[in-house]
């Protein structure tokens, strides 16, 4: 799905239309989101993948921004939460008043409110790109996240606003009482929308987009005005969050003031920057091993919130192009059929890389038993093992594994680092 | 190597947190509450006095209804409504039959909206909740259910205890309402002013205000502006940087009258105030601990301290939650059956360590208990708060208070 | 009019705090063309380390020693992380910073835990100075403003008057010419860094005692700094200063005047509905200035953005 | 008489004090080939900019097809049909270098900011990029992105971008700045192959392309015309070689 290689693509058989190779990835895809709910059919777990679908399309709304047109916003959650409160208005005055309305239409409802408000503040916003783009953002991010402990009225304070999905219009028989329902909606959502944001990629302005991106000045003297190429692509980018809004007041069925706050405007940034901003999947990654780490890291340590940290900055400094961009990295060894060279020198660096990290977590983790627990408790579970935080013995083996682990990827890297230059090369072709 | 090895199959892959069957001998609590981010040092203390009350009260005596024990996991909500709903459907899943949560009224809101409706669509895994500390009085009037507990007084309550104190007061002629700007905030101005009115027709509002919360970098303005007004005392809701901020400005600047806080202890908050604060700051709370009201809660305290030597038991009202809660399962009989649990906790009335009597009013599901003002001091302090020698000491009490308070509750029961 | 002199007094405190980060941010930004994120983390730095220096010293070393081991700690983090993420681009860098300032804040909730620690005024200084109107204005303020018009002299001096000054200016405008001529430009952009770090080190240790040291405490100014620069127009200092106090004015008397919206309504000939539970706009109704005073900031900083995107005295787009 | 392509009258433009362009008065006919030279500093590319609606000029008027451009942004003056390149390199460098003729193409054939339209299913659009890229020999190169191309490559192709919207008036900023002899020669035929029928006005510092490719020549000194003509009399002009000479003379100390 990178461009280079949808364009191969059309170079070797211009506008030869829909084929089954290209449609595979988004088969696999939607089978997938079928089987889920089969496979973990716990209500926690359906729960966790209808919060990744929310992520998903608020992620790769967010990306139509700062991916595809270069632009930088600090403020994207009120659209998403200005979507799902008035998502959350009809629902309950569906439920006041009896409007024939059914539930699954709700979402697009969200995204055309989403859309509006994009529309009035990209009037301004879109001006210019770059810093001032990025500090009205913030500074309108700010306003209506302060407006909603102010305007009770729409955003119902502290509490926010909280309705009942299931006194809408039974769809087909089916009155979204169960999660799994819920999941299939989203998830029907979640496929709409985003073969939508693909698409619109492809069409004139979402090209455009990453022309103004790369060259706003040049762009101009293509015909096109960068600031309306910006506008649109902010109004879409707007369209999908609300519904991502949507989605978000039919699972929830509560909004607060929390959906607009920097917080989330800065976790999505941080999301779709760690997934890839540069491949149209990479959101997607990023919404989900997000969401992972936040539902699933938290449970098992208080400083979860540290190593999400570090990650970040780690992936900022080696990985700019985000754990997507790592996966693709590996696609020229794929066509040269050379991908088998990586697997030893893969298995001898990053076992022993692991090892160190693990090493790294468990001295971090003893420090911070020791530290903040209770004194006279000292005694801690970690990796399912129990044992007691003041021994040295649990201090040196975090240490041992630690450097020791640092020690032998470091001592494989070089061949690693040979194996991926013999792996990219053709076979035969100068070095 | 003293490793005890012990390995947990549970937890491996999380999406596949598997419902573990229900122990007929345990009584699972999920306790849901920020343990990461601003307010994880109340949510962690909190989490801390909950698993010491079920081991003191319940798990050391052997369990109940003849070897029933409780155990309290904590689920982190880093303060988010959102994530809140999230843990809390893991919890069911899990098998947890009581939700305990107390920090903020916007999660306790989403949290008992939550329940209800899960209640209402799962009937096999129903879930209480067990409010411990979010205080909008909303809570037990219009948004009130069958299944939400309260064992905290409300904001009214509250007010209603220290507007009786203030009336007592006749050097007061002026106060000063600040609070911060949300449901909490507007509740503690409304009450205020209302009980004011009619309980000390002669003094006057000189300033009633709230400011956005968690944004004011310095109070020193708002000090200035209360000062200028030549108020009396202040009454304010304010909690955490905001409460500590607002009290050191007030002191900084010169304000020496009465400072009437619900949340100004514990949590660093009482070390910051030091000196500062002395003979200041008061505050409205449930249970006695200066002086100590009888040798069981100074052993209570010292077996707590000495687990915690950092912690500070500035919530009695956990040991209640599960006092009382315990003495409901006895009561009915049953572990299992929440709905059961649920109508022996309505009109019960229970006796805590804490010098008080509890009755949990059934029409509100709003406990009514003895309530204290307390002033922040070092002199005649046994415990004191994060180990910085001041503490609180109880001024005065007002026995059962809001035992007659009005609620416009309709609840509906299964 | 008392209160009016005070709020002077109190809004000048805040400006000039403000201007400490925000001298360091925009020399910072003009140099490098990064916006960095981190910088009240590195504020809060200087408060905590200055805090632990408290405990074994007191309060009077640490004004030295917090600032000096921000400032190293931030040339690190220019020269091992930013110099890195350089040759991404500015959108990388700034996501580099930004994720730094989550960093710094785990960190620090890390070692110091997530309460607020009391780290207090030197007890030299904890006396009323002198009283207006029946309001204390506290010795340490008067410190506190002292400490800031020292560091902005001698920054002036240092950036006018000496050769190091001369060649930082130059590189602001110039950074290949100046390579060019053989400095070190490296070199010079990991000194700025460490050097505005280190003055956002001093603002943390002198504001610490009195706004409070905490986990929370970098969030709450980061941005208003941000916003502070961004107003007073990227890359000047002296714009920066302006911006500085024109914030620590507004939020200060914006906080003791309780002008009420009521009156604007009332203006435009509405009537204030006698039960106001079903008014559409009761929120407007009972809304008043202090309510807003903090997000004023915000507000200003969109209306200018949207009239001049250069900022008050910038010279170039933001 | 036809309407000249452009026609500039009295044109002025002041940065502060300092007055670059110090009246221009210019008239190039629709089909010419003309070229503007000068020395460093003549203010070439600031008349460049002037007339693509990069600067707003200080007075005068500036007009395309008798049409006056005044107050238009370059967007709105590009599609009236004037294409221009830069004399810095201005490509997109992320994108394919298929990808970078094809946005140019967009406008042209009417798809302005359409999001119903998928441009993968459009033949015109890929028929007519593939043939750009055919006429400027880099087929080969077409899923590379432009970021990587050779130097050479990369003003082709951002001469491939300029014409490839289909503008009739072409305005190149100096096409061969920095290239060696081969691949001038290169360049300049490309030039003359892809402006054919078309107006071509073109910033240059080399004399032998401009004597080459141009059928009138403009001087410009301190933001002044000195001489207008065929490339045979401007030589010829005895003010010329004194300003030209001379500045030349001038920068070479």
């Amino acid at each position: 799905m990178t461009q280079t290689a949808q364009e191969r693509a059309h170079v070797s058989a211009p506008a030869s239309g829909i084929t089954l190779s290209r449609l595979m990835p988004w088969i696999i895809a939607i089978l997938f989101l079928l089987i889920m709910p089969i496979l973990f059919g716990s209500n926690s777990a359906i729960t966790i993948m209808n919060q990744m679908m929310i992520t998903i399309v608020f992620a790769l709304a967010y990306n139509m921004l700062l991916g595809q047109g270069g632009m930088l916003s600090f403020g994207h959650a009120v659209y998403m939460g200005v979507g799902g409160f008035m998502c959350m208005h009809i629902i309950r005055m569906v439920e006041k008043y009896g409007i024939p309305l059914p539930l699954p239409v709700l979402p697009l409802f969200g995204g055309l409110f989403g859309l509006g408000l994009a529309m009035i503040i990209g009037s301004f916003s879109t001006r210019k790109a770059g810093t001032v783009f990025a500090m009205i953002s913030l500074g309108i991010g700010e306003l209506i996240a302060a407006c909603s402990v102010i305007i009770v009225v729409f955003f119902g304070g502290e509490e926010g606003i909280s309705g009942d999905r299931t006194y809408g219009l039974p769809f087909f028989g089916i009155e979204f009482l169960q999660q799994k329902e819920v999941y299939y909606l989203l998830a029907f959502w979640t496929v709409l929308s985003t073969i939508l944001m693909y698409l619109f990629s492809r069409t004139p302005v979402g090209r455009m987009a990453n022309a103004v991106r790369d060259n706003p000045e040049r762009a101009e003297f293509l015909g096109y005005s960068a600031r309306w190429v910006r506008y649109f692509s902010f109004c879409a980018s707007g369209f999908f969050a609300g519904i991502a809004g949507g989605m978000f007041a039919i699972n929830y069925e509560i909004l607060t003031g929390e959906q607009l706050s920097l917080i989330q405007s800065g976790a999505i940034l941080l999301i779709t920057f760690l997934g890839g901003v540069g491949l149209f999947f990479g959101p997607i990654i990023g919404a989900i091993v997000f969401t992972l780490l936040q539902t699933v890291l938290s449970l098992q340590t208080e400083i979860w919130q540290l190593y999400v940290g570090a990650l970040f900055v780690a992936a900022v400094m080696f990985f700019p192009g985000g754990l997507a961009g790592v996966l693709m990295m590996h696609v020229p060894a794929i066509r040269l059929g050379k991908l088998h060279l990586l697997i030893v020198p893969y298995i001898r660096t990053l076992v022993p890389a692991v090892l160190c990290i693990i090493g790294v977590a468990v001295i971090l983790e003893i420090l911070f038993h020791v530290r903040h627990s209770a004194p006279g408790d000292n005694e801690m579970t970690l990796f399912w093992i129990t044992f007691d935080s003041h021994n040295p013995v649990a201090w040196a083996i975090g240490a041992v594994l630690a450097l020791g682990g640092f020690w032998l990827a470091r001592m494989s890297a070089p061949d690693l680092r040979d194996a991926w230059h013999r792996a990219n090369t053709l076979d035969g072709g100068a070095a | 190597m003293s490793f005890k090895t012990k390995f947990g199959v549970a937890a491996a892959l999380a999406l596949s947190v598997s419902a573990t069957a229900v122990c007929a001998e345990e009584m699972k609590i999920a306790f849901i509450d920020p343990l990461s981010g601003p307010f994880a040092s109340t949510g962690s203390n909190g989490l801390h006095q909950f698993e010491f009350a079920a081991d003191k009260l319940v798990n050391e005596k052997g369990g109940i209804l003849g070897g029933t024990t409780f155990k309290v996991d904590g689920f982190d909500n880093k303060a988010s409504p959102q994530e809140s709903l999230i843990q809390l459907q893991v919890a069911i899943d899990q098998g947890y039959k009581v939700i305990v949560q107390g920090n903020s009224s916007g999660v306790a809101h989403a949290l008992t909206d939550a329940i209800e409706k899960h209640n209402k669509r799962n009937p096999d895994s129903r879930v209480l909740f067990l409010n411990y500390a979010a205080v909008d009085p909303a809570l037990t009037n219009d948004d009130c259910n069958f299944w939400h507990f309260r064992f905290d007084a409300n904001a009214d309550i509250k007010m209603d205890v220290l507007t009786d104190v203030i009336k007592d007061n006749q050097d007061i002629k002026k106060v000063y309402i600040i609070g911060q700007d949300y449901s909490f905030g507007k509740a503690v101005s409304a009450a205020a002013n209302s009980m004011l009115k009619e309980k000390r027709p002669d003094i006057e509002v000189v300033g009633d205000e709230l400011h956005p919360i968690g944004k004011v970098k310095d109070f020193t303005p708002y000090a200035r502006k209360i000062v200028s007004s030549g108020a009396d005392a202040v009454i304010t809701g304010n909690w955490g940087a905001d409460m500590l901020g607002l009290g050191k400005a007030l002191v900084a600047n010169g304000f020496s009258g009465p400072v009437y806080t619900y949340y100004a202890a514990g949590s660093g908050i009482t070390a910051a105030f030091g000196e500062a604060g002395k003979g200041v700051i008061r505050l409205v709370a449930e249970g006695q601990l200066n002086p100590p009201p009888n040798d069981q809660v100074v052993e209570y305290y010292k077996a707590y301290k000495a687990k915690y030597p950092d912690g500070n038991i500035d919530q009695p009202r956990i040991y209640n939650t599960i006092g009382f809660l315990s003495a409901a399962i006895e009561k009915a009989g049953t572990a299992d059956d929440v709905v059961s649990i649920g109508k022996a906790m309505e009109g019960m009335e229970w006796d805590s360590i804490f010098g008080t009597k509890l009755m949990m009013r059934a029409e509100d599901h709003q406990v009514i208990q003895n309530m204290h003002v307390l002033v922040h001091t070092n002199e005649g302090v046994t415990f004191d708060y994060d180990n910085s020698g001041f503490g609180t000491v109880t001024e005065s009490t007002i026995d059962m208070a809001g035992m007659d308070s009005p609620t416009t509750c309709k609840m509906d029961r299964p | 009019m008392d209160l009016v002199v005070i709020n002077l007094i109190d809004g000048l405190v805040t400006g000039l705090l403000l201007f400490l980060l925000s001298s360091g941010l925009t020399l910072i930004f003009s140099m490098m063309g990064v916006l960095n994120f981190a910088h009240a983390s590195f504020y809060m730095l200087g408060a905590y380390f200055a805090y632990q220096i408290s405990l074994y010293v007191g309060f009077w070393p640490g004004l030295i020693i917090a600032p000096v081991l921000v400032g190293v700690l931030g040339a690190l983090v220019e020269r091992y992380g930013l110099r890195r993420v350089h040759q991404y681009g500015h959108v990388p860098e700034l996501i580099f910073t930004f994720g730094l300032a989550l960093l710094i804040e785990e960190i620090v909730q890390f070692f110091w835990g997530k309460n607020i620690v009391p780290f207090e005024e030197p007890a030299a200084l904890q006396f009323a100075l002198f009283n207006i109107g029946g309001n204390a204005v506290p010795a340490y303020k008067v410190f506190m403003i002292f400490v800031a018009i020292a560091i902005f002299l001698g920054l002036l001096y240092v950036l006018t008057k000496t050769r190091v000054g001369m060649i930082i200016q130059a590189a602001l405008s110039y950074p290949k010419t100046v390579e060019a001529l053989g400095h070190n430009v490296p070199l010079i952009f990991m000194g700025v860094f460490g050097v505005g770090t280190a003055l956002a080190g001093v603002a943390g240790v002198i504001a610490g005692p009195v706004l409070g040291t905490f986990p929370g405490m970098a969030f709450l100014l980061g941005s208003i700094v941000f916003v502070t620069i961004v107003i007073g127009g990227l890359g000047s200092l002296f714009g920066a200063l302006v911006a500085s106090l024109l914030i620590g004015w507004l939020t200060t008397f914006a906080a003791t005047y309780n002008f009420e919206f009521a009156s604007i309504l009332t203006a435009f000939g509405m009537e204030r509905p006698e039960d106001l539970s079903e008014s559409y706009l009761r929120d407007l109704w009972v809304l008043t200035l202090p309510q807003i005073g903090p997000i004023l900031p915000y507000l200003l900083m969109v209306l200018i953005l949207v009239v001049r995107p250069y900022g008050l005295f910038g010279k170039r787009d933001a | 008489m036809t309407v000249p392509a452009l026609q500039l009258d009295g044109l002025r433009k002041s940065f502060g004090k300092t007055e670059i362009i110090r009246g221009i008065d210019l008239s190039i006919s629709a089909g010419e080939r003309h070229a503007v030279i000068g020395p460093n500093g003549a203010g070439k590319s600031t008349l460049f900019n002037l007339i693509t609606g990069r600067f707003p000029q200080t007075s005068g008027t500036i007009r395309l097809h008798g049409h006056d451009l005044k107050g238009l942004a370059p967007f709105e003056i590009n599609r009236m049909g004037l294409s221009r390149s830069f004399q810095i390199t201005n490509i997109f460098p992320k994108m394919s270098v298929f990808e970078n003729v094809r946005c140019s193409l967009l406008w042209s054939q009417g798809y302005k900011y359409s999001f119903w339209n998928m441009v993968s299913r459009s033949r015109e659009l890929t028929e007519g990029a593939m043939e750009i890229l055919d006429q400027i020999n880099l087929t080969s190169r077409a899923e590379l992105p432009a970021g990587v191309l050779s130097y050479a490559e990369q003003r082709a192709l951002e001469i491939g971008i300029t014409i490839a919207g289909g503008a009739d008036v072409i305005m190149l900023d100096e096409p061969t700045a920095g290239m060696s002899h081969s691949e001038t020669d290169y360049i300049v035929e490309l030039i003359r192959k892809v402006t054919e029928d078309k107006t071509l006005v073109m910033v240059e510092h080399d004399m032998g392309v401009v004597f080459g490719l141009a059928d009138r020549i403009s001087v410009l000194v301190y933001g002044e015309i000195i001489a207008t003509g065929r490339p045979e009399d401007v030589r010829g002009d005895p003010k010329v070689q004194e300003a030209y000479l001379g500045a030349a003379l001038e920068a070479e100390h």
